[in-house]
């Protein structure tokens, strides 16, 4: 019985095990549509979404990733502690099949013994200095006129709750950011309309649609990145069954409760009020435009959480998407100003507040035209 | 248990700290062995109550006069350290005398 | 109802009682919208997912970063459950205690202090950006609610005229602290969450930072970690319950039973409220806890102190 | 058994306090202190003197977990992953360090000390509080002023301006 009996036990922990894989989505520019498609499939397997690669059985690349973008992807993997499997969605439709095909191998008593086997404690690095090929960090000025260390942090591309393609490079001092870069990821295809703002030969309806998902993808970004999941999974929910087709005035049924809920939060308000502050006159030098530019006063994240609940609501109702594109004039490459007004606003703030600024943008990088690089930084 | 054995702790802890506080060049690892010769006092503050004097509290009130005076010790001594980090950059003793000249 | 100290037998079932609650607070976690679950479909198979959950971590091999301080990581991994165990020890259920500290309310606010260090430790050891801002934010979110939270237990010790826990139980014989302490049970239970990592006050372990403290922890590790989160969030419940809900007290059922359900009462409330309630930055909740937590509950000692002169 | 309980804190004190000045890394010799700080604690349990005992280890590891952010703030070489000596005059310090050991040890041990008088009290924890509220309060007064002027110096010194007053009150 022994030893049987202690295989059979193993084989019942890998069942089980793989009942829940933690999957790691390295999302490429201009794959948003398959993004969702994999999302959804990875919510009906019963899979969650890892945090970190530390977190992660799986690494899955959607879409066609550029060189840099496969680099990231290849060292996101060697953090991947096993059992550990990886795949690529490459096209549209194929995700489930990809998902289902590569789960099962984590139970296999290979990943086990690769798991077992693989060593990553003695990393090759020089000894001496800097020990283990680490660069030290330097100093900088900082507002505490301390001269602190400085820490350089790229943000992206593989982050949870973050634009798919997008990477802002940072110098932190503690987990402040002094100053900060960002840049979009050249996409390995040349790129369509955004999935966002389908070109104005689509149906009206879909437009529609598309326009109030997107407010609802980057309302769960923002919900997410401010630490209140519940919020956030009520809004991804939303946006798939929009996406699904399902008839607009019955999601906006449902989406009514949700906006009340998410408004009526007072924390909510209190942690998102007078943060990241868009002035007018600033949205207009920047050439910021769509909700971003129409939140009322005071013009913080909370001003512009508002306004996306407003206009998806109204979307919703039926009115035509107010610039005919979720961010803006499509054709004038909203995301492009977004980017530049979260950027410049990111300098100062702490990280918790940088990413929540950043969120409350939502810049889309898969739109054609998208910035290649915007800097900002402290005196 | 004896006074004679929690004595000896204590001068133990007493003068390792010293060691510390002499040895050191950094401002923070001389406040630590600071800490560590009043964590000695401590010792015998407490053992001289119990052996001596249980019936009175005064032992026990030098233990938290000389906990308070060791947060005391600490905050001047961060205080300190981040002024003279701030204005001279440094944060070791030696430098920190040579700033006199 | 009088409290004593049990034999020391009774550790072995107080520690299966510490793991049958945390066991479950993770199962309702996992079964409430907007939990651990992440998208997963409702029903039964939502709440057996923290038993797959440990069976994937157990066959996950413990992943180490390049130059992390091995010994420190262990101390950071093992604190959180060690230090729940030891909280609970001085919790009474019904009317035995584990360990019959005379100042077992200070023990257990020692033990959260402790936290400080061993949370920043895992924080800090793997020599990685996000764990380490987790870290320095558990800090910085401590020193936000820490004084609060040390009035909020000093509250029921000025009632009861004692720093025992066994003679708080016993003294709220005719009334629970609850009802005229309503304050400080509240603060008390912000900062069980402070501690435990838990919902608005979850940042040093949230999202944005890539699972903060988290980040980096992996098999063993993780599960160790994960699973000291519930256990603190079950030893605070439990000394919730002690200090203002009357403790063993209750009709018809033995006294060690109501404690559970009471605790049981407590957890699910904390666990239910991750979900309605958005995330708190670190800044603002040290300016929560200095301009509002702070002042109403030094108002909530005065009121009691004033009430405990009066009757004398 | 009574000599077990007294000695494995001791040990660890004392050991746990060289190893601070021994370790390279910041951290590790820190929480070194505060481990040291945590056996005393214990010493004073075996006391009777369990409230003083557990404050002990509450002030301390405190105290510790927000030294180790200044340490690893100000110090070169914060993990110690680069071995180097901060360290002068070493062997004075060692020399005069175990002088005053012997000396101590030597007092400690040749003294006579007075015999005991009195008994420990039912409730040393009421007794400490009574103390404090009665015959030591103007102790008590002066030390709780002392801590006052402390907080108010030690902000002045720190702070070059205040951090909140760059953008006008509320961030």
């Amino acid at each position: 019985m022994g030893v049987r009996g202690a295989r059979r036990g193993r084989g019942r922990l890998a069942r089980r095990a793989a009942g829940c894989p933690h999957v790691l989505l390295v999302v490429c520019p201009g794959a948003t549509g398959l993004r969702l498609e994999t999302e959804a499939a990875l919510a009906a397997l019963g899979g969650v979404r890892a945090l970190s690669p530390a977190d992660a059985d799986v690494l899955l690349v959607v879409g066609e990733p550029s060189a840099e973008l496969r680099r990231a992807a290849e060292v996101t993997w060697s953090q991947l502690p096993g059992p550990r499997v990886r795949g690529v969605v490459a096209g549209p439709g194929r995700a489930e099949d990809v998902l289902r095909r590569l789960v099962p191998l984590l139970g296999s008593a290979e990943q086990e013994a690769d798991a077992a086997d693989r060593d990553d404690t003695a990393v090759p690095g020089p000894e001496g200095d800097p020990p283990g090929g680490l660069p030290m960090a330097d100093r900088a000025e900082d507002r505490d006129g301390l001269t602190l260390d400085v820490l350089r942090v790229a943000l992206g591309p593989v982050l949870p709750h973050w634009p798919a393609g997008l990477v802002v490079d940072t110098r932190l001092q503690g987990d402040v950011v002094q100053s900060a870069t960002a840049r979009v990821l050249r996409a390995r295809a040349a790129r369509g309309p955004s999935y966002w703002a389908p070109g104005p030969d689509a149906s009206p309806d879909l437009r529609r649609g598309r326009c109030a998902a997107s407010h609802l993808d980057a309302l769960a970004r923002l919900l997410s990145v401010t630490g209140w999941a519940g919020a956030a999974s009520g809004a991804v929910a939303l946006r798939d069954r929009l996406l699904a087709g399902e008839a607009h005035e019955r999601v906006r049924a449902d989406f009514r409760p949700w906006r009340r809920r998410v408004e009526g939060s007072r924390l909510l308000r209190w942690c998102t009020r007078d943060l990241g502050v868009l002035l007018p006159a600033d949205a207009r030098r920047l050439g910021v435009g769509g909700p971003a530019a129409r939140a009322a006063p005071p013009h913080d994240v909370s001003a512009r959480l508002r306004q996306w609940l407003v206009e998806t609501d109204a979307v919703l109702g039926g009115a035509p998407p107010p610039d005919g594109g979720p961010r803006g004039e499509p054709a004038a490459a909203p995301s492009s100003a977004l980017l530049g007004a979260a950027v410049e606003l990111l300098p100062g703030r702490e990280l918790a507040e940088a990413r929540t600024v950043l969120a409350s943008f939502d810049p889309d990088p898969d739109e054609p035209g998208a910035a290649p690089s915007v800097a900002a930084g402290a005196s | 248990m004896t006074l004679d054995l929690f004595l000896l702790l204590a001068a133990a802890l007493f003068a390792v700290g010293l060691y510390g506080a002499l040895s050191q060049q950094s401002v923070v690892m001389v406040m630590m062995g600071l800490e560590l010769m009043i964590n000695g006092v401590v010792v015998a503050a407490a053992s001289f109550w119990y052996f001596v004097a249980p019936a009175q509290p005064d032992g026990q009130v030098l233990v938290l006069v000389v906990i308070s005076a060791m947060t005391v010790e600490m905050a001047m001594g961060f205080a300190v350290v981040t002024l003279l980090f701030r204005a001279k950059d440094v944060d070791t003793t030696d430098t920190a005398a040579e700033l006199k000249r | 109802m009088t409290v004593e100290a049990a034999p020391a037998w009774a550790a072995l079932p107080v520690l299966a009682a510490l793991l049958a609650l945390a066991s479950a607070a993770a199962v309702l976690d996992a079964a409430s919208p907007g939990g651990t679950a992440g998208a997963a479909p409702r029903g039964p198979a939502r709440a057996a997912r923290p038993l797959a959950e440990t069976a994937r971590l157990l066959r996950q091999r413990r992943h180490t970063t390049a130059v992390r301080d091995g010994l420190l990581w262990q101390v950071g991994v093992a604190g959180p459950v060690v230090i729940a165990a030891l909280m609970v020890a001085v919790v009474p259920f019904g009317g035995q205690v584990v360990a019959d500290v005379p100042v077992g309310v200070v023990w257990f606010n020692a033990m959260d202090v402790c936290l400080w260090a061993v949370v920043w430790l895992a924080g800090w050891s793997p020599d990685s950006p996000y764990p380490l801002v987790g870290g320095y934010r558990y800090l910085a979110q401590a020193l936000g609610y820490e004084l609060p939270l040390m009035f909020a237990l000093t509250a029921p010790a000025v009632a009861a005229g004692s720093l025992d826990v066994g003679t708080v139980v016993e003294a709220q014989d005719g009334l629970w602290f609850v009802v005229w302490m309503p304050v400080a049970f509240l603060v008390l239970l912000v900062g069980v969450a402070g501690f435990s990592l838990w919902g608005p006050l979850g940042a040093p372990g949230g999202g944005d930072v890539a699972g903060g403290v988290f980040a980096e922890a992996s098999g063993v590790d993780r599960l160790l970690l994960l699973a000291g989160r519930y256990a603190l969030l079950t030893a605070g419940a439990a000394m919730a319950v002690a200090l203002f809900l009357g403790g063993g007290a209750g009709p018809w059922l033995p006294g060690w039973l109501w404690s559970l359900l009471k605790t049981l009462a407590v957890l699910g409330c904390l666990v239910v409220l991750r979900g309605r309630l958005p995330g708190v930055r670190p800044q603002t909740v040290v300016r929560l806890g200095w301009v509002v937590a702070l002042p109403v509950v030094l108002l909530q000692v005065l009121a009691v102190s004033i009430v405990v002169v009066v009757e004398g | 058994m009574e000599g077990l309980l007294f000695w494995s804190p001791a040990v660890v004190a004392v050991g746990a306090g060289i190893a601070v000045f021994r370790v390279d890394s910041m951290a590790r010799a820190t929480y070194a202190l505060a481990l040291s700080f945590v056996a005393v604690g214990l010493e004073l349990l075996l006391l009777d003197l369990a409230y003083l005992g557990v404050v002990t280890v509450l002030m301390m590891v405190m105290e510790m977990a927000i030294m180790a952010v200044f340490m690893i703030m100000f110090m070169m070489n914060s993990a110690g992953l680069m071995p180097m000596s901060m360290v002068h005059n070493r062997r004075g310090a060692l020399a005069l360090s175990v002088g005053v050991f012997l000396s101590l040890a030597a007092v400690a041990l040749l003294t006579p000390w007075p015999e005991r008088r009195g008994t420990v009290p039912e409730d040393p924890t009421r007794s400490v509080g009574t103390g404090v509220m009665e015959t030591k309060m103007l102790v008590m007064m002066g030390v709780g002023a002392v801590l006052f002027t402390t907080i108010v110096a030690a902000l002045v010194l720190a702070a070059s301006r205040s951090r909140y007053d760059v953008r006008g009150g509320r961030r």
